[in-house]
C-alpha cells in the first residue's frame, strides 16, 4: 500500500491528548474558513457547516486514509459529503489538511471558482461526487461501497447526512440497500443538530425515534455528541469494525456551534448574507482574531486576481 | 450587530419569486380552496407570505418532493386547489409523480418552481435547473408558464389559479427589473408583443424577457428593428403569433434561461416548421451544465445577456437573406 | 349522512357467521372474475390479484362506507389501490358488489375497456386516483387524508400496498408524513405475501424486521393472516379506533391465494399468459365450473361488440 | 397442464429489450467492468440474460429506482462501467438523479429503458412512457439512443458501451421486426438512409422505423419517392444529416413512438431552424395518455402507423409548394 497515513484511532495513541488538540484545531481553522468563505461570498449556509466541523476534523485528521501527497490514490478511503450545503465546511477542512489552498477554499461561490456553493467533483476530485441535491450523495456511498466491494479494494466509504435530508424517500431506500447488501465498509454519519432550513425537524417532519428507525432498517447504530473527539473517534473505530452491517452514527450536534449568537438558532442556516461586524464576531467567538478574516480574504482576492 | 438576525440573500425585493408569494397570499383571500404544500423551503419559493396569511391551508411535507408531488393530486381529488412549491431542480426528482398522480389524473393542480436557470446564481449548477421545461413540457395535458416581470407574475398567478388543471410555472430567485407597468394583461397561452419590429422578432420568457428587450434597443441603434415577444405560455405555446412573426419579420431569435434543448426553443421551432419554417437562432444554455456566480456574471458567461441576443438577431437575419 | 351502507365491523353483528360468509364469497367472485379477465386480457398480474382478494372483499363488503346507488358520495370513505397491479381484483370485488359490470371487468386490458391494465380513475372513478407506479397511490392517499380532514369529512381513507411496493423510498416519505400529522384517518394494508415481482421480498431487498419499521415510523402496528377474514375484520375496526395515528395493517398472505398451483410460486407475479387449461384448472380451485369461465368470457365478448 | 410454468409475455422472440439483454451479456464476457442495476424487473427488461451469465456483476436494487440511479454514478466512480435498467416511466422518478449524480459528475452510465411509449401495449398509459426522450435530451451531457430492430440494437448496445460518457438508450417490449440484415453497422450520432427518396423525407426512430419505412412503400404506389432515415441517436441529432434530407427533399417527417413534444420531432425541428428551414409534419402520440390495448391497436388508435405517416407525407409535401 503506497499511502503514508495511518488510522490513528485503531491505534493506541488514537485518544492522545495530542492528537484531539489537533482535530480541536482543525476543526477550529475549518469553521474559520467556513466563515471567511460565506462572508467572502455574500451567501452561503453557515449554521450546517459549523454543526458538522467537529465531525470533518476527526474524520479528516484521524479516520480516513488519505494521503495529502497523493489524495486520489486508489486505495484512499472516501468521504461524501451529502449534506453539499455544508460545502465551506468541507473546504475548510481540505484546507486545514493541505488538500485544498485556503485561498481557494475562502474564494466560495465566485464565478470559476474551484469551492462551488456545492462541492463538485469535476472542480475538486476529493469531493468524490457533486451534491447540493439531498439524498443523492448517500446513494453515491452506497455504490462506491459495493463497486469497491467488488473489485475487492479494501477502501471504506463514509458519508455525512443532514438531519433534514433523511427526510427523502432516497435515504430509506439507500438504508435497505446497505443492509440487505451487508455494506460493512460503509459508515454513515448524522449530523443531528435538530434543525433543517425552515425551522427544527419536530415541526417540520419529526424524526423520532430516530436510532429506532435505522436499527429497523438493519443498521449498527451509535449515538454520540458530535462535537466529543473522542466520542467521535472512539465510534469511528467501533464502526469500521462492527460484523457485516452498514454502520450508522447519529451525531447528536448543535447548529451553528462554535458561533455563539448562531447556536440553535433556525434562520442561520442560510443562504445568508454575513454583515462584516457578524463575521468579526464570529472570528472572536471561535478565539481568532480579525487580522485573520482579512488574512484570508486577501488571499482569496489574489486568486482572484492571480 | 452581530447578532441581529441574519440577511436573507433575496427574500425581500421584487423577485419573482416573492411576487408570486404576495399574490398567492392575496388571492387566496377569496379563494379559500387553495392550499400550499411546502418541502421545507417556504423562505426560498415565497410561500411565507401564504403560510403567515393562511398557516391553517399551509401544509409542511419536509425534505420529500415525491411524496409531496403526489399528495398534491390527493388533495386536489378531494376538491382543493394544491400549489405545490420547490426549487425546479427538485420537481425533477419528481416528474414521474406529476406525470401519474397529477396529469394522468387531470387533477387541478399548481406546480411552482422557484430557482430555475442560471439566475439562481451561487448556489451552482446542481441547483440550476437547465431541464424543467422540456420535462414538464413533454408531459400530456400540462401547461407550462414563465412568466418575464413580477407584475406579470402577479397576473399569472392569479390566472393559474382561475384555470383549471394541471400547470407547471416557473417564478424566479434573482430581483428583477418590471418590463410592464400597472396595465399589462396577462392570458394564458397569448404570447404578448412588447415592442414591435419588422426585421428579426426575439422570442423570450423569464428572465430573458428584459434582455431581449435590451437587446433590440441595441439592435436599433444600429438601425435594426426588432419584435420583442414575450412567450410567457411555453405551453400551448401560441403558434398563430409564432407564425405571424415568422411571416412578418423572416427570422426568429429564442432566448430562454434553460438548456437549449427542449424549451422555449424547441416549441418555437416546433411550431415553425409545422406552420411557417424560417431560419432561428436559439439563445439558451448551450447543453452544458451551469456554475456558481452572480446571476448577471453567468448570464455574460453563459451568453444570455442581450449582446449575444442581439448577435444572434444578426446571424438569423443573415440566413434569412441567404 | 345520505348512505346506507353501514360499517358492520363496528356492530355486534360484525362478526356473524352469516357476513364472513358473504365476504368469502365475495372473495372467491373476485378470484374468479379476475382469473377471467386475465386469461381474456392475455396478460397481467395474477398471484397478487389472488393474494389480495380476501382483503378487498372484507374491506368492501363490511368496512367502506360505500353505497352502490350513490358510490361517488362526498362522505365515502375511499380505497386506493396503490399496487395497481392487482387491479384484475379490483375489478373483481367491484364486480362482486355491483360496483362495476362483470361484463366490464372481466373485458380487462382492451382497447377502449374501463378495466384498464392499472385502475385508472377517469375510467373508474371508484379508483379514486390511477396507479400502476409503485408508491405513488400510497401517497395520493395521504394527500386525500389531509384535505378531507382540512374540509371536516370524516371519511376515512384505505391504501393497500404490495410488499415489494414499500422498497420505494416514497413510501418511507409518506409513512413519516401521515405520522407527523397524525392521520388518524388513514390506514394502509399491506399484502405481506412474501414475493414480488423477480422473487422473494428476502432475496431482492429484505424487509424484516417489517413491523419494527413501521413502529419506529409513528404507526400504529397489526400483523395478522390477511386471509382470515376474522381477523381482519378485527383489525380494521381497531385501525379506525386506535387514537391521533395512522394505522397499518401487516396482512400475512400467500400470493396466489386459492389457485393451487400458483401458490407462492414467484413466477406467476405476472404478467403471464393463461392457457385455457390453466384457466379452468383455477376455476376448479376456486370451486367453479368451467360453465362459468365460459359465461362470463361471453359476457366480456357482448361488451366489445354492442 | 395447468402447473405448467407460465408464459411470460414478450420474454422470448424478437424484441428489443430481449435483443439487448443477450448482446449486453455476450459484451460482457470481455468487458469484465460492465455490472447492471435492476430495480426488481429484471425479467422484463431483458437483463435476465446478464444475470445468467454474470450473476456475480449483476446488482439488485429492489423497487426503488432513485437510489438504484444514484448509486450507479457512485460504482461508475469506482472505475466500473454500471447499465442501470428499469422500464422508461420508472427512469422517470429519477431524472434527478440521472442529472446530478451520472451527467453533472460525468459518470460513464449507461441507462437502459425498455417498455418506452404506446409499444408496452395492455400495461396501459400509467406504464406507456411518452416524455422520457424529452426529459433526458434536457440533461446536459447526455446521449440519447433509440434504435430501430433487434440488430441494431446488438450493435448499439456494444457501441454504447465502448462509448464513454452518459447514454439514455430506448429499448422495446414488443416484438420487433427487423428492418435490417446482418450487415448492417450502428455509429452513435450518425442517422441512417434506410431508403433514398426525394420529395420527402421520413425521419424516425424506435418502432416507428419500420412504419415508416412502410409509408414510403405506400407513398411510392402514389408516385411519391419518400426517403427514410433511421435516427437512433436522437441527441446528438445528426444535424448534417437532417440538413442534407431538407435541401434534397424539402419537405419532413418526423416519426415516434413519443409525446410529440419534446423529443425526434423536437431535435430535427431544431436541426432544420438552424440550418435549413423546411415543412415538416410531427407523427407521435399528440399530448395525450395512453392506455390499453395491444401494440399494433395502439400505435393505430393513436395514429402511428404507416397510413398516418403517408398521410402526414403527403401534408408536407403540399405545404412546400404552397
Ligand atoms: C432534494 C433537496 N430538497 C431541498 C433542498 C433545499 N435545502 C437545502 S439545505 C436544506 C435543509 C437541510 O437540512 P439538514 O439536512 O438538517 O441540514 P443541516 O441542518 O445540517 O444544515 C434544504 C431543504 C435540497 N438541497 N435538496
Ligand atoms: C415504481 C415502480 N417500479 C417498478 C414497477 C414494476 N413492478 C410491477 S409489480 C412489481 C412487483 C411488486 O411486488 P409487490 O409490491 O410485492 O406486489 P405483489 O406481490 O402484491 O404483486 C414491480 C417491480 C412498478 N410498477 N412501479
Ligand atoms: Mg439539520
Ligand atoms: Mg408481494
Amino acid at each position: 500500500m503506497a499511502l503514508a497515513a495511518t488510522k490513528f484511532a485503531s491505534t493506541p495513541e488514537a485518544f492522545s491528548p495530542a492528537l484531539i488538540a489537533r482535530i480541536a484545531e482543525r476543526a477550529r481553522d475549518t469553521r474559520a474558513v467556513a466563515i471567511a468563505g460565506i462572508f467572502h461570498a455574500g451567501s452561503g449556509h453557515p449554521g450546517g457547516s459549523l454543526s458538522c466541523a467537529d465531525i470533518l476534523a476527526t474524520l479528516y485528521a484521524a479516520e480516513l486514509n488519505i494521503d495529502a501527497a497523493n489524495p486520489m490514490d486508489a486505495a484512499r478511503d472516501r468521504f461524501i459529503l451529502s449534506k453539499g450545503h455544508a460545502a465551506p465546511a468541507l473546504y475548510g477542512i481540505w484546507a486545514a489538511m493541505g488538500l485544498m489552498k485556503q485561498s481557494e477554499a475562502v474564494r466560495l461561490r465566485k464565478l470559476g471558482s474551484r469551492a462551488q456553493g456545492h462541492p463538485h467533483v469535476l472542480d475538486m476530485p476529493l469531493a468524490e461526487t457533486s451534491t447540493g441535491s439531498l439524498g443523492q450523495g448517500f446513494s453515491v456511498a452506497i455504490g462506491m461501497a459495493l463497486g469497491l466491494r467488488l473489485q475487492k479494494n479494501a477502501a471504506r466509504v463514509y458519508a455525512l447526512l443532514g438531519d433534514g435530508e433523511i427526510q427523502e424517500g432516497e435515504v430509506w431506500e439507500g438504508a435497505m440497500c446497505a443492509a440487505h447488501h451487508r455494506l460493512s465498509n460503509l459508515c454513515t454519519i448524522i449530523d443531528y443538530n435538530k434543525l433543517q432550513s425552515d425551522d427544527r425537524n419536530a415541526n417540520i417532519m419529526g424524526l423520532e425515534p430516530l436510532a429506532d428507525k435505522w436499527r429497523a432498517f438493519g443498521w449498527h447504530v451509535q449515538e454520540i455528541d458530535g462535537h466529543d473527539i473522542t466520542a467521535l473517534l472512539a465510534a469511528l473505530k467501533t464502526a469500521a469494525d462492527c460484523g457485516d452491517q452498514p454502520s450508522v452514527i447519529i451525531a447528536h450536534t448543535i447548529k451553528g456551534k462554535g458561533v455563539s449568537y448562531m447556536e440553535d438558532v433556525p434562520q442561520w442556516h442560510g443562504s445568508v448574507k454575513l454583515t462584516r461586524a457578524q463575521a468579526d464576531d464570529a472570528f472572536a467567538a471561535l478565539g481568532l482574531p480579525a487580522t485573520t478574516l482579512d488574512a484570508m480574504l486577501e488571499g482569496a482576492m489574489e486568486v482572484r486576481h492571480g | 450587530m452581530a447578532n441581529a438576525a441574519p440577511q436573507l440573500i433575496g427574500t425581500s425585493g421584487d423577485s419573482l419569486r416573492e411576487a408570486f408569494g404576495k399574490a398567492l397570499a392575496a388571492a387566496a383571500q377569496e379563494k379559500t380552496n387553495v392550499v400550499v404544500l411546502d418541502a421545507d423551503i417556504a423562505g426560498g419559493t415565497g410561500v411565507h407570505h401564504f403560510r403567515k396569511a393562511h398557516p391553517d391551508r399551509f401544509f409542511q411535507f419536509g425534505i420529500a418532493e415525491q411524496n409531496m408531488m403526489a399528495a398534491a393530486g390527493g388533495m386536489a381529488a378531494t376538491g382543493l386547489v394544491p400549489v405545490v412549491t420547490t426549487f425546479a431542480v427538485f420537481c425533477l426528482r419528481a416528474v414521474e409523480q406529476a406525470r401519474l398522480s397529477i396529469a394522468y389524473t387531470k387533477r387541478n393542480v399548481k406546480i411552482v418552481a422557484s430557482h430555475p436557470g442560471l439566475d439562481v446564481g451561487p448556489d451552482g449548477g446542481s441547483a440550476q435547473s437547465l431541464e424543467d421545461m422540456a420535462a414538464f413540457r413533454a408531459i400530456p395535458g400540462m401547461t407550462v408558464i414563465s412568466p418575464a416581470d413580477p407584475t406579470e407574475m402577479a397576473l399569472a398567478t392569479r390566472a393559474v389559479l382561475d384555470f383549471k388543471g394541471p400547470v407547471y410555472m416557473r417564478t424566479g430567485r434573482s430581483p428583477s427589473e418590471n418590463v410592464y407597468g400597472p396595465d399589462h394583461r396577462f392570458e394564458i397561452g397569448k404570447g404578448h408583443v412588447l415592442r414591435d419590429g419588422s426585421d428579426v422578432t426575439l422570442i423570450a420568457c423569464g428572465v430573458e424577457v428584459a434582455r431581449a428587450r435590451d437587446a433590440a434597443i441595441l439592435l436599433e441603434a444600429e438601425g435594426i428593428s426588432a419584435r420583442v415577444v414575450n412567450m410567457a405560455t411555453i405551453k400551448p405555446i401560441d403558434v398563430a403569433l409564432v407564425a405571424r412573426c415568422a411571416r412578418e419579420t423572416g427570422a426568429i431569435v429564442t432566448a430562454e434561461d434553460h438548456n437549449i434543448y427542449g424549451g422555449l426553443g424547441s416549441a418555437v421551432a416546433e411550431a415553425l416548421a409545422q406552420t411557417h419554417p424560417c431560419p432561428v437562432e436559439f439563445v439558451g444554455v448551450n447543453d452544458v451544465f451551469g456554475e456558481s456566480g452572480e446571476p448577471q456574471e453567468l448570464a455574460e458567461h453563459f451568453r444570455l445577456t442581450a449582446p449575444f441576443i442581439a448577435a444572434a438577431a444578426r446571424r438569423a437575419m443573415a440566413r434569412k437573406r441567404a
